[in-house]
């Protein structure tokens, strides 16, 4: 490669004449504003729900509404960044169990110190984007296909390896640690995990290669292209980049369950999906934030506890979770302008 | 000159976020006459025809045809109207057939089932009657942008219209088929209706207007007679002050790049589609020009070049032959290449100027693998500054953008790129005199510095003022290179025309 | 089961199973009883079940190609019964002797029918509920609300606590699919919204682990009754530290290994019993390494 | 809407000169030659099974295998114009258990006749897809949400007027033969009743204007509406026509259970939208094709079918059908050349 410099140094023989533009506002600010708002929907709801339930706002809910999120949220943020270039990911869920079970191998079945296996099961969930990525970006496979096929490979895989049997850490000393131990007082290990998880995921999205170059695929992938960026290897990228947060996904799950549950995992795609479209990241690529997706799982968290605390009938629950969803996004698209 | 105007709006204001679009513009089209509308990029044009169409409504202002108010609430009823337009943007379905995009919302059906042997029918004889050699069964993802134009302009004319509304509908066209829209133009004038057309292009501007409305910076300037006025007065009245244009530099300045080093040969060229043999190279410091019909394969040699297309044949840079496999390799290996057609493959619409005018540059403008946002920013602004790009500020969205400034930004990609060889592929497409002129200076000065630069282009001044020597091809393959200084338009179209024995595309203009 | 060599091409009878589901380690254990059953009988068995047991299309069309296999037995664990008739009907036509196991098959056509009665398991689940919180609010946490053992599961329990202990008041009963997870964060919201409950009962494996969590999570170890369903390792850790009570299990392995012989028996011709009860047992921290107890846990 | 006027009435001084046209490809022939193509990935995977196993072939197992094809090739058939536009519908499952529910309602709990019953079905669907495309066209919603929301509510709804008890049709006489019955010998009414829907899908999607606006807002919804096509009117009927076979299939569902079963549904969304894109459709929009969604449909059943023949245990037969998928997706693309 050459270096690219950033200042051209092309000189012109003159001055090109000023032309007055004629700003009426200044667009930074109105952004800024928006991510604070973000929060809107979800503290109407929140509010409602202090309101109908005296249980709602006690801390050790909000920590069940926080962990509760913990998992898909995780999920959800790698799937992010696949939906930003305009893919979609639906072996999250089911892949999320294989790195489970894979945990569970390296650390139950081989004994493996806890770092590596934990590494380990990461591992696996960027191999199980890396496979999403080649098939996507050089079998040219339509995203939807490449991780259905995924999902069901994951899935029986996932069967297969474990004997169709769950894994127990019980013998591996201070595995459920991960999930459950505060190193923040009163706050799960598995939350502080997802939030640091958010924290890196949103760095990424904005300020790293692979964040830009997925917005900019989803944007535009032939005008990216011809831009000169070599989409093909950066789709595997960032396909790897967010099976890394599946496997994440996934190690914490075991720890949470202290086991690895084979069966688990289909229609956790489904929901981490809706939290980044919840969020406000289009399924047709190129705008896409973090805050956002942790906005949306935090709201599903928040809705399917709140409903249950005030006692709704299982079966009106549901009813009641898609009509909120339909008033949160549309009172969320309302509030940011017509952009539709 | 009280008869009543065909068409005529008062006092129209139109302002969008950030950027007051129109403010009290007048406009009136007579019966029979083709009235140019001209002005800098972003001075408004668009805007207005869009409100004419109905697309957009006037914050204020009123609009009348025939004397009677209108105000249209869409597009379709524009049409019904007898407003018919011709967008700077295309609006094409690009999975759907040729016959199937002019006949959208017209389908002749029978029992409810649409007759799609009669829309294919009626699309033959509407390019019969217009002269356009198109397939009508062809989707139109697989036509080149001048194709596309030639869609819409079909389009635009299949309805019973009285208006007729052009926004720049030769930015993407050659000669020839400028030729074609022209005749076009004269056939449909009648003391029923009248043309609003819109150029960049002044010969266009005297040849085809009976007057001309000229905008500036959203207002109205004045409205003259094309005849009675010289071309440099509509461009002073358009920028505000005198500018010397279309003077070609003195040949004598022009260094002879011939003897320098050849930084890019290629050789055997060929594509399965199309190219035949392409063989030519370029030297160091050189502007090397393309000239061709429409679809005579200019584009295609570029996308070859980069490997956004498969060909076979050689590409050396520098004497070494290299593998391009994708344009990534393309650019690794210092080639840059401006496409003709920036919605799809220039521009990321939905991203703001600074996002578009880092991203070819992004790996360089990184800190420990972060990007840092401020090098963008201050590229961006530079270049806004440099190339008088009109916006409100670097953060507005390129969609925002009107079409001669979103051709600015993708310029000024490639320009903070800084590549050793440049491809331009119609890079004034859309641009107006004054900035056109800079352009020029720009990639003549780059020139200077030791770039290598192919300038492919339909415009053959463009072309002439350019190059240092000009490649001109025909259905695919290279029929002859000619010294810039001693080319001339008439010897291109004869080079450009050189079709092989089996085939021949009959001349309908006179190549001016 | 299953394995390389397509089953029925050899000389070996052909038992083809299709039960109500396949993850879960109930139906793992069926599906190893019915493979040891398989083993000593000498015959050829498949195993098969859908992935929930709301799917009830999904099983007819598992049923419709065990069907064309053309096995010489067939049991089948109806989801639901109704809907299966034709089927029913189909094999008896095609001369294959049905065993119904699970849960019987409102039709003549099975032979015999090996179940548990998930009612009478439940509600001896609520009879130790009942025995160890004497009154006070206890909440359920079921798998699904519309499969047959998922009601019966709750039914019985709430049929036995309203007719037999009045002082217990049954706050809430929430579904969670089985998942553990989701158990876990329904258990926790329960209890928050009732800081005064004494008990909950979990209807099957995935339901109790999941309450456990929950009261582990929660930190009130100790002071909720948890009484659980089925068994599996952590249930079965779960009692032994105390954080559950008991528990109720079935025995799916002779539920399997019943099957299967009686699969075998009606291919050879023999007159069968028309119900095998393959029962179901309370198991506690007292009991649970008693070996007849310990014979029907399944890890 | 005023009239077309079928001939443009500009006028023309004198024959405009001919020029040769230069078609690139004849594109007629070559569709056809791949319509007639595409059944190579069906073909392949159905010589593969009858080698591997003898029941295979047998005309009661392929009678499965189109039965098994039958309520989700229905669904699909919906789908495929919903994602002809662009959008997406994950309602089709429970939408589908809804009118299933609701034809129960109208038969056996209400007692109406069969003929009302079934069209009430039908009804039922058309209004859930009559509300997805609102919140879709005037709502501005993403698909993606609108239709989530409604897979939430109707599977709520399924379980709160079911009671979340089955409905049975056992009284109902004759209501079982609309599935069961043989009005062709040999070929349940299921499988006739998805050719004919497949047919008429097929007309609608490529002679109507519902189908020819639903691919071209999928293509360019902006230029669509441009052309003065009223989009948000269209995408209405569009969802609609879609929410005609969720109702359709809903009936046939009930039919063949010869009973409405409230918990059924989930998961049916995905093999339905699975089918379409194996089928060729682009989830982007554009492009899409009622032979496809059906061989997709038939792809996806026969592989099922096939593996559990071979008695391929259940957790590897996932595996297989992911790799199978990728496999004939891959090779359909090889076929039909790299446009991707
Ligand atoms: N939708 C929009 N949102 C915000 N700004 C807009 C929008 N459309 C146009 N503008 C702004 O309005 C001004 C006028 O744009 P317009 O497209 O009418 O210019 P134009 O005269 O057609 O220019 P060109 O010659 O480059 O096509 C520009 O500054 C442009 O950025
Ligand atoms: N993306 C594309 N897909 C399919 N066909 C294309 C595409 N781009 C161009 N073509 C076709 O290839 C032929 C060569 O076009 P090309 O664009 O290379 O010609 P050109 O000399 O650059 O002329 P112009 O750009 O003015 O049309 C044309 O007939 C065109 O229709
Ligand atoms: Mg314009
Ligand atoms: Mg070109």
């Amino acid at each position: 490669m050459t270096t690219p410099s950033t200042t051209p140094s092309t000189t012109t023989t003159g001055p090109a004449p000023k032309r007055a533009t004629r700003p009426i506002n200044r667009v930074g600010n109105r952004q800024q504003l928006q991510q604070v708002l973000a929060f809107a929907g979800l503290v109407v709801i929140f509010a409602f729900f202090s309101f109908a339930s005296p249980y709602f706002l006690d801390w050790a809910n909000v920590k069940g509404i926080l962990l509760a999120t913990a998992v898909t949220g995780i999920m959800a943020l790698g799937a992010t960044f696949v939906i930003a270039t305009g893919g979609i990911d639906l072996s999250v869920g089911t892949g999320m169990t294989l790195c489970s079970v894979m945990t569970g191998v390296f650390l139950a079945n081989l004994g493996l110190p806890l770092v590596v296996g934990v590494l380990g099961g990461l591992a696996i969930g960027a191999l199980i984007g890396l496979l999403n990525g080649l098939n996507v970006s050089y079998l040219r496979l339509p995203p939807f296909i490449a991780t259905l096929a995924m999902m069901m490979v994951a899935q029986g895989l996932s069967l297969v390896i474990s004997g169709t049997k769950p894994i127990y850490f019980s013998e591996v000393g201070g595995f459920d640690q991960l999930a459950a131990g505060e190193l923040v007082p009163g706050l799960p290990n598995a939350v502080l995990i997802f939030f640091v998880a958010a924290v890196i995921a949103g760095v990424t999205l904005s300020k790293t290669l692979t964040g830009r170059y997925a917005l900019s695929i989803g944007s535009n992938e032939e005008a990216t292209a011809i831009s000169g960026v070599d989409v093909r290897r950066w789709k595997v990228v960032i396909y790897t980049v967010a099976g890394l947060f599946t496997g994440l996904a996934g190690v914490v799950m075991a720890s949470r369950l202290n086991s690895a549950q084979p069966g688990l995992g289909l229609g956790y795609e489904l929901e981490a999906i809706a939290a980044v479209v919840i969020g406000g990241t289009s399924l047709r690529g190129g705008k896409a934030t973090i805050l956002g997706t942790v906005i949306g799982a935090l709201i599903m968290a928040t809705l399917t506890n709140g409903l249950r605390i005030m006692s709704i009938p299982q079966e009106w629950q549901k009813v009641a979770v898609g009509i909120v969803i339909v008033l949160a996004v549309y009172a969320d698209m309302l509030r940011r302008g017509k952009e539709a | 000159m009280s008869d009543p105007a065909l068409l005529r709006a008062t006092g129209i204001s139109k302002s969008f976020p950030g950027v007051l679009a129109l403010d009290d513009v007048h406009l009136d089209l007579r019966p029979g006459e083709v009235l140019a509308l001209v002005g800098e990029n972003g001075a408004g044009k668009s805007t207005l025809l869009k409100l004419l169409s109905g697309i957009y409504r006037p914050d204020a202002g009123t609009m009348e045809l025939d004397g009677a108010p209108m105000s249209p609430a869409g597009p379709r009823q524009a049409n019904e109207l007898g407003i018919s337009v011709i967008h700077q943007e295309f609006h094409l379905m690009p999975d759907l057939t040729v016959a199937q995009n002019i006949f959208i919302g017209r389908e002749p059906r029978r029992t409810g089932l649409i007759r799609d042997d009669e829309l294919v029918r009626r699309a033959t004889a509407l390019f019969g009657r217009l002269g356009i050699p198109l397939d009508p069964r062809q989707p139109v993802s697989h036509l080149s942008v001048a194709g596309q134009q030639m869609v819409e302009i079909a389009k635009a004319l299949s309805f019973d219209a009285r208006v007729l509304i052009m926004d720049e509908p030769t930015a993407a066209l050659t000669e020839t088929e400028v030729a074609t829209l022209f005749r076009i133009v004269r056939d449909f004038v009648s003391p029923r209706t009248g043309v609003i057309y819109v150029s960049h292009r002044m010969d266009e501007i005297k040849e085809i207007s009976d007057r001309i409305t000229v905008l500036r910076d959203g207002r109205y300037v004045d409205t003259l007679p094309t005849a009675s006025t010289e071309t440099r007065d509509v461009i002073a009245a358009m920028v505000g002050r005198q500018l010397e244009t279309g003077v070609r530099p003195d040949p004598a300045a022009a260094s002879d790049a011939t003897g320098r080093e050849v930084v890019l040969a290629v050789r055997g060229l060929s594509t399965r589609k199309l190219l035949k043999d392409v063989s030519f190279e370029l030297h160091r410091g050189e502007i090397l020009g393309f000239a061709g019909l429409m679809g005579a394969g200019r584009t295609e040699v570029a996308r070859a070049i980069i490997g956004a297309d498969r060909s076979t044949g050689v590409v050396e840079v520098r004497g070494k032959p290299v593998t391009v496999r994708n344009p990534a390799d393309a650019v690794r290996h210092g080639i840059g290449y401006l496409s003709e057609d920036r919605k799809r493959y220039g521009l990321l619409l939905d991203q703001d100027v600074v996002r578009n005018v880092m991203l070819s540059s992004l790996p360089g403008m990184t800190r420990a693998g972060f990007v840092r946002d401020g090098d963008g920013r201050r590229a961006a602004t530079e270049m806004v500054d440099r190339l008088s790009i009109r916006t409100p500020s670097v953060t507005q969205t390129a969609r925002n953008l009107s079409g001669g400034n979103q051709q600015k930004v993708v310029l000024a990609k490639w320009l903070v790129r800084d590549c050793d060889v440049l491809i331009v592929d119609e890079p004034t497409r859309g641009i107006d005199v004054g900035a056109k002129d800079e352009i020029y200076g720009l990639l003549t000065s780059l020139a200077a510095q030791g770039k290598s630069i192919i300038v492919i282009s339909s415009e053959l001044p463009e072309v002439l003022r350019l190059a240092d020597r000009i490649v001109v091809m025909c259905e695919g393959r290279v029929t002859g290179t000619l010294a810039g200084v001693d080319a001339n338009q008439h010897d291109i179209m004869e080079l450009a025309t050189r079709f092989g024995a089996d085939r021949s595309l009959v001349k309908t203009g006179d190549p001016a | 089961s299953g394995g390389g060599e397509a089953p029925g091409s050899g000389d070996k009878p052909y038992v083809a199973l299709v039960s109500k589901g396949f993850q879960h380690q109930f139906w793992q254990a069926v599906k190893q009883g019915a493979d040891d059953a398989a083993a000593e009988l000498d015959v050829e068995v498949t195993f098969e079940g859908p992935e929930t047991e709301t799917e009830v299309e999904k099983q007819l069309t598992m049923l419709q190609t065990a069907l064309d296999k053309g096995p010489d037995a067939l049991g089948f664990a109806a989801l639901d019964s109704e809907a299966s008739i034709p089927m029913m009907t189909d094999a008896s036509s095609r001369g294959i002797p049905v065993i119904a196991f699970d849960s019987g098959v409102e039709s003549d056509v099975p032979v015999t029918t090996v179940s548990t009665d998930n009612l009478a398991a439940s509600a001896e689940a609520a009879k130790h509920m009942a025995e160890l919180v004497g009154s006070g609010k206890i909440a359920i946490i079921a798998h699904d609300q519309t499969s047959q053992t998922g009601q019966q599961r709750v039914e019985g329990f709430t049929q036995y606590i309203e007719e037999n202990a009045p002082d217990i008041e049954i706050v809430d009963t929430q579904y969670a699919a089985g998942d553990q997870l989701k158990s876990a964060d329904a258990a926790k919201v329960i209890m928050q919204a009732h800081p005064d409950l004494k008990g909950i009962y979990g209807a099957n494996e995935g339901s109790a682990v999941g309450v456990v969590k929950a009261v582990q999570e929660t930190g009130k170890a100790g002071e909720l009754t948890v009484i659980g369903f089925d068994s599996g390792k952590a249930q079965m850790d779960a009692i032994r530290d105390g954080l559950m009570a008991g528990a109720i299990t079935q025995d799916p392995i002779k539920m399997g290994y019943e099957t299967v012989k009686a699969a075998v028996a009606a291919i050879n011709g023999e007159e069968l019993e028309p119900v095998v009860d393959s029962g179901f047992y309370w198991y506690d921290k007292t009991n649970i390494d008693d070996e007849d107890i310990a014979a029907v846990l399944y890890e």
